[in-house]
């Protein structure tokens, strides 16, 4: 088919052919569109270092491509843990409170602060408790071991399976991103400071390439008895 | 919504063996039953499919239920061996409660009971075999929608469309054991030959009144024949 | 066709009256119009009452003056509206689906020379309908295919390459086809088939060897043009349960150039031996062909040394005994 | 990238949801036309050279088709392609791409430059505009000044010219990592109180290659369509000649490319898993 | 068993009637394998853990802790395999307790296939259950929709076709441990090597009527060749808008302290440690 030929029967009924193409493509966008783990937008990043963790986000809040808020951190602190998570927004909110009532109980009947191995395990069975009718939230937890003193990372999907991980953790929107960008930057045993720059550059070009994640950006970083946390200079687009 | 059950192929005829559940294991299946002049015969296939993949190349589908009572299995996997393990529980406690084992009948009717009553959850072909005292052997068939019907023989499973003809044709009453195993033995062969979701070895259980139930084996590489005597047994 | 297109016409003439159409449109199915209504169909009545209709566009009697629905005939005159033939989610097209089909193909290189083989049952959908097909073709003089999928387009596909074959016999100059221009031909063919969205529904290997250089020539292409080389290919179930065998003893070329015949032979047989185990599509006796420098040698062969002894440990499904 | 078409078919290409040696669905034969074949490439412009790099994998589904798949051909005339997407197409396109190369090299006696090969390519997949080939192309070499180009296009034909593009199934994962270490977004002078952006340099060509290199094992760790080996393919002006040394035949200037590119390729592993 | 919360469900259920794809969970494309040899039972796994066609874990644990001397491999849905074979392996230390033996392959194959039908595939966990007991020992599969097969060689997962093809061209009657560990690692290598789904490193368990060994990573044949640049950054690379430094002792405030006020309203002090308000 050149332009400017005239159409054809058969080149008739090919159109009508690929205009189903089209149209099927057309559905998979609008499905895409309340895919509920894209809809607000928004990405997390860990990274484990030398006694040291970060764990790092960015600030928006969006509507599909309409940005409603600059000031939306979704790393949340539950004493000497860290959890992050990034999904659909309400979840995000509901996910916190609910750990924060459940981290709460656990120092009341405990009398003392969780770790992040069993951080790890209370969110894990959160979720897969819901494993019917989940929350749309990929949660990151970090932080050092008070006991050992060994830093301490890892992910989840959304209906609670682990991920330890020795390097780094991702989620959110720009999770691809931040996996390639991740893999190329990170190394073993970096010191606080050297690891809050690879976690910033790793976090912020990540942001660059997704439209639904920027806006701004916190950044923990963590030793055993000390959290640096900084907000980063970023694009506002 | 249309029931599961009730799918047919797309020549209309044979029920669609392959709209299972997603990712289910099917026993595409050659299974048959006979009754001879000492008790009965059960027959079947080798051969489990995930789509075109044999995901089992050597399964057992024959099934003991009670001492004097199996089951050929063909449908679904998982639903004909829970429903093979449920009709076990309860005919075990048949046979505590009343002191004595169940009739072939009233196990083939514990089996019709539970695919009719789950008809739309079951994707079940089942052939009930055995011989109790009061009528000897029996052959019982239970296809998909959950009816129960006697006979002579009975053969199922997808194998089994390539089959009536012959086993109509070569079918005698009051055959002997040997005779019997010849016709299970040569009917499966064809099946498996035609049918693409049937193939591998071809088991045999022999059931005789008052005897254990003797096993046989017969392997494709060898063309099926009898093993020597010995290994038989 | 001749049930299709009056459906096309009737709709573009009507779009083109109300001048809506392009002109270029209105001017070619005016003229496919005549065409049509000369032929006997039901079609031509509906045909001519709309056209009637058109100089009195502002007297509602049987066109739809709704705007969703301007220009065509009113429901309760004409019944509901066919739009079957736009009907996008089930295209109605010349893509069909197999219906008599083979299964894997395998080749392998080794040192000389190419090994390609292919078993002989054809299915019906899960029936084994004919267990005495060919499904390797030679090719001229150094050349084998080896089809896989549907029988009816593999048969077509042969007679294009006997035709080919004729076309390009030049005995004089000493020209003759060898399989990377076999392998081309075939690729071209099914990539515009594609194109045309009227594909010949088979995966294929072409295997060869170069009679002077001997170098060992295998190459695959699908039903949508892909095509791909490696020392060691196969197609349908092959490339799960085939490949991985052939590419651990072949991972590279440097490893099939220091494979003997013998060696290539004995894995493509138990490779033919593990289809047969787990392809429930698969054949027992199969075809094979060696090409080397000096031409093609072809065989059958049944599956041997088979392994179902073990069957006989297996009783039940978990606890049963006996 | 101007506009975004969305990719035709990818619906029904192999999809990575289900489960595919145990799923057995209902015998269905949907027709797609379109089908993917994974791989990554990517584009660097420099001062005076080019670089187009792609992995050697092709896959189709879960499968590996071959290890040793070529995505950058050598289109003539000092210019190159990369193709990713459905390799058919891709193989197609760059056929058509050379043979027209070929042509305008025939008719008018010159090489074409990159930027008119730019335009060209760009027509060859509009006039496919309602069929698209289902590829993402870069089209590289040296302009009339000798200076590096990357030319990328969507699927019908929409172009810019770039100084560093990835392409195909890990192109998310590489893209940021450029960013950040070729071009240096985000980074900032040491000491500048985050107020002086880094500049981005004139990068030696050995550099950039090692930063393709590391994009390329870092994509590999993460994606499972990128892999088994690394195809890097150089445009860059004939090294100078020694001084005083004399030409040992001499050349046509005919036969020099618009740009005074050479094309160079060198072939490395990547892991297999 | 299994005491899911279906709270959501309604709302999931409207949100996918709107057309909402359904959430991607992590899955171990994944190749297991399992074989018996005389005087025991090896299995083995590769350790890829795949979100879509991105690794979310090079090197997850997909050899599963029941009992001692059982031990199970999981494909499938990663959530589903390891919490199905955490509650199975939970019962069936219960049931052992109660019944004062040691707990048998059988009954936590029989456990797995009833759990697993219970929820007619709705559970995606496709498993290799293998396990010394006073019967023996014993190697079995479970789908996802409860049918189990029982063979002296197994594979699953999308890498269980290559994984097969090693079993069928190579496994014999009568193998030794060594013979068996060797054979289940190739089969796990070809699936490796072979399906995208499978990768990373080879993990290997022995089960033997004494004791279970787990080799965690027996061969690792895909390690990332050092990077030819050395990416750490200079200090001041990044622009850094403001900045908190907390101690940790400090830090504890922070979470949840209720402070009630003189008038009797509670404040929730924070639980957000604003260094840009």
């Amino acid at each position: 088919m050149s332009a400017g030929k005239i159409y054809h029967i058969a080149d008739y009924l090919l159109l009508a052919q690929l205009k189903s193409i089209v149209t099927a493509e057309l559905l998979k966008e609008i499905k895409n569109e309340s895919n509920p783990f894209t809809l607000n937008g928004g990405a997390c990043l860990a990274m484990a270092g030398k006694d040291c963790v970060a764990i790092a986000c960015d600030l928006r809040l969006g509507q599909q491509a309409l940005t409603l808020s600059n000031n939306f951190p979704k790393v949340f602190n539950y004493g000497d843990v860290w959890l992050g998570l990034t999904g659909l927004a309400t979840d995000v909110q509901t996910m916190h409170s609910l750990f924060r009532y459940k981290v709460n109980l656990y120092r009341l009947r405990e009398e003392r602060e969780i770790e992040p191995e069993t951080m790890a395990n209370l969110v894990s069975s959160t979720l897969y408790e819901r494993r019917f009718g989940p929350y749309f939230v990929s949660p990151v937890v970090a932080g050092i071991n008070q006991r050992t003193g060994k830093p301490f990372i890892c992910g989840f999907d959304s209906i609670g399976c682990i991920d330890f991980a020795k390097d780094f953790i991702v989620s959110g929107t720009a999770s691809d991103q931040l996996f390639g960008v991740a893999e190329g930057l990170w190394e073993p045993d970096l010191e606080p400071e050297e690891l809050f720059e690879t976690v910033s550059q790793t976090l912020l070009n990540s942001l660059d390439r997704d439209a639904l994640a920027g806006w701004g950006a916190h950044v923990y970083i963590i030793t055993k008895d000390k959290v640096t946390k900084r907000l980063l200079k970023s694009r506002q687009d | 919504m249309v029931s599961r059950t009730g799918n047919l192929n797309e020549d209309g005829i044979h029920v669609d063996m392959e709209h299972l559940k997603k990712g289910e294991v099917n026993l595409g299946t050659s299974i048959m039953a006979i009754e001879f002049e000492g008790g009965v015969i059960l027959g079947a296939d080798s051969r489990t499919t995930t789509g075109a993949y044999i995901a089992n190349r050597v399964t057992d589908k024959l099934t003991q239920i009670t001492d004097a009572v199996w089951c050929c299995r063909s449908g679904s996997a998982a639903d004909t061996q829970a429903v093979a393990d449920i009709v076990r529980y309860h005919l075990n406690l048949y046979e505590i409660q009343n002191g004595q084992p169940p009739s072939v009948k009233v196990a083939a009717t514990i089996f019709q009971e539970i695919c009719y009553t789950n008809k739309d959850a079951l994707t079940a072909g089942i052939i009930v075999a055995g011989v109790d005292r009061h009528k000897g052997g029996q052959v019982y068939n239970i296809p998909l929608g959950g009816s129960l019907h006697k006979s002579k023989y009975t053969i199922s499973g997808s194998g089994s469309s390539y089959i009536y003809g012959f086993c109509d044709s070569y079918w005698k009453d009051n055959m002997t054991e040997q005779e019997g195993m010849q016709f299970v033995k040569e009917a499966l062969k064809e099946a498996i030959k035609w049918d693409g979701s049937s193939g591998g070895v071809i088991r045999m259980v022999v059931l005789k009144k008052g005897k254990k139930p003797e096993r046989h084996l017969f392997l494709p590489d060898e063309d099926y024949a009898d093993p020597p005597k010995e290994q038989t047994a | 066709m001749c049930c299709v297109a009056p459906d096309v016409v009737v709709v573009a003439s009507r779009v083109a009256g109300l001048g809506l159409g392009s002109g270029s449109f209105g001017i070619r199915n005016q003229a496919r119009v005549h065409e049509t209504t000369t032929s006997p169909t039901s079609l031509s009545t509906l045909l001519a009452s709309t056209e009637h209709q058109e100089p009195h566009l502002g007297i509602p009697i049987k066109m739809n003056q709704f705007p969703h629905g301007w220009g065509r005939p009113r429901d309760d005159v004409y019944g509901a509206y066919d739009s079957s033939y736009l009907n996008s989610s089930e295209p109605t097209s010349h893509t069909q689906r197999p219906i008599v089909t083979g299964t894997s193909v395998l080749g392998l290189k080794f040192n000389g020379g190419v090994i390609i083989a292919a078993d002989n049952i054809a299915s019906y959908g899960s029936l084994a309908r004919y267990d005495n097909v060919e499904r390797l073709l030679q090719v001229g003089t150094h050349t084998i295919v080896g089809a896989g999928g549907d029988i009816s387009d593999m048969q077509h596909l042969h007679l294009l390459l006997d035709n080919l074959l004729i076309k390009e016999q030049y005995p004089a100059d000493d020209h003759s086809l060898y399989a990377p221009q076999v392998h081309t031909y075939i690729s071209r063919v099914l990539y515009q088939r594609r194109n045309k969205f009227d594909p010949l529904w088979n995966s294929i290997l072409t295997a060869g060897a170069d009679p002077k250089t001997s170098e060992p020539f295998l190459s695959y292409v699908d039903l949508r043009g892909t095509t791909y080389s490696a020392p060691a290919l196969a197609t349908g179930y092959g490339a799960h349960l085939a490949v991985p065998i052939l590419r651990k003893h072949v991972p590279d070329e440097e490893s099939a150039a220091s494979l003997s015949l013998e060696e290539a032979q004995g894995l493509i047989e138990e490779c033919m031996k593990v289809l047969w185990y787990r392809d429930a599509r698969s054949g027992v006796s199969y075809s094979w062909a060696v090409v080397t420098k000096d031409g093609v040698t072809t065989g059958n062969k049944k599956i041997e040394k088979q392994s179902w002894k073990f069957a006989e440990m297996i009783k039940g499904y978990g606890a049963q005994n006996i | 990238m101007a506009s975004s078409y969305m990719l035709p078919g990818a619906q029904q290409a192999p999809s990575f949801h289900s489960h595919p040696s145990t799923a057995s669905q209902p015998r269905q034969h949907h027709w797609s036309p379109y089908t993917e074949n994974g791989g990554v490439i990517l584009g660097i412009a420099g001062k005076d050279y080019v670089i187009l790099a792609g992995d050697t994998r092709s896959s189709e589904g879960y499968s590996i088709n071959t290890r040793t798949a070529r995505k950058i051909f050598d289109v003539g005339s000092g210019l190159v392609l990369g193709v990713v997407g459905m390799s058919a197409d891709g193989e197609e396109l760059a056929r058509r791409v050379a043979r027209k190369i070929d042509d305008y090299k025939r008719s008018h006696d010159k090489h074409i430059t990159v930027n008119a090969a730019a335009v060209m390519l760009s027509r060859i997949l509009y006039a496919k505009r309602f069929f698209p080939y289902y590829v993402q192309p870069l089209l590289g070499g040296l302009d009339e000044n000798g200076v590096g180009a990357i030319y990328t296009y969507d699927y019908v034909g929409s172009f810019e010219r770039e100084s560093s593009r990835a392409f195909g199934a890990a192109a998310s994962l590489i893209t940021p990592f450029l960013d950040n270490q070729i071009n240096l977004k985000n980074q900032f002078e040491p000491g500048s109180n985050g107020e002086v952006p880094r500049k981005p340099g004139d990068m030696p060509r050995e550099t950039v290659e090692k930063i393709v290199k590391d994009a390329f094992t870092s994509a590999v760790e993460r994606h499972i369509e990128v892999g088994d080996g690394l195809q890097l393919v150089t445009v860059m002006r004939a090294p100078p000649r020694a001084e005083g040394a004399e030409p040992e035949e001499e050349e046509d200037e005919r036969e020099k490319t618009a740009g005074g590119g050479v094309i160079s390729e060198v072939m490395s592993e990547l892991k297999k898993d | 068993m299994g005491g899911f919360d279906f709270s959501n469900h309604t709302r999931n259920a409207a949100l996918m009637s709107a057309g909402m794809p359904a959430p991607k969970a992590t899955s171990t494309g994944t190749t297991i394998v399992g074989c018996l040899y005389d005087g025991g039972v090896v299995i083995a796994a590769d350790t890829r853990a795949t979100s879509g066609p991105i690794v979310a874990d090079k090197n997850c644990e997909k050899l599963h802790y029941i009992s001692p001397q059982i031990w199970c491999a999981g494909a499938g849905t990663a959530a589903d395999t390891e919490f199905t074979t955490a509650i199975v392996s939970s019962n069936l230390e219960l049931h052992a307790l109660s019944t004062g033996r040691k707990p048998r392959v059988v009954t936590c194959m029989t456990m797995l296939k009833q759990h697993l039908f219970k929820y007619q595939g709705h559970i995606g966990a496709y498993l290799v259950v293998a396990g010394c007991d006073p019967t023996g020992s014993h190697l079995y599969t479970v789908h996802a929709h409860g049918s189990t097969d029982r063979l002296p060689y197994v594979t699953m997962g999308s890498g269980s076709l290559a994984a097969m093809s090693v079993f069928e061209t190579e496994w014999k009657k009568g193998l030794d441990r060594e013979g068996a560990v060797n054979l289940c690692s190739q089969a796990i290598l070809a699936g490796i090597f072979n399906d995208l789904g499978s990768g990373s490193n080879c993990d290997v368990c022995v089960i033997t009527p004494e004791k279970a060994t787990l080799m965690r990573n027996y061969i690792t044949p895909n390690v990332r060749v050092p990077k030819e640049l050395n990416y750490r950054f200079e200090r001041g690379t990044t622009a850094v808008l403001q900045e908190k430094i907390i101690q940790k002792d400090e830090l504890r405030r922070y979470i949840t302290v209720t402070e009630v006020d003189a008038k009797g309203e509670a404040t929730l002090t924070t639980d957000v440690m604003q260094v840009d308000a």
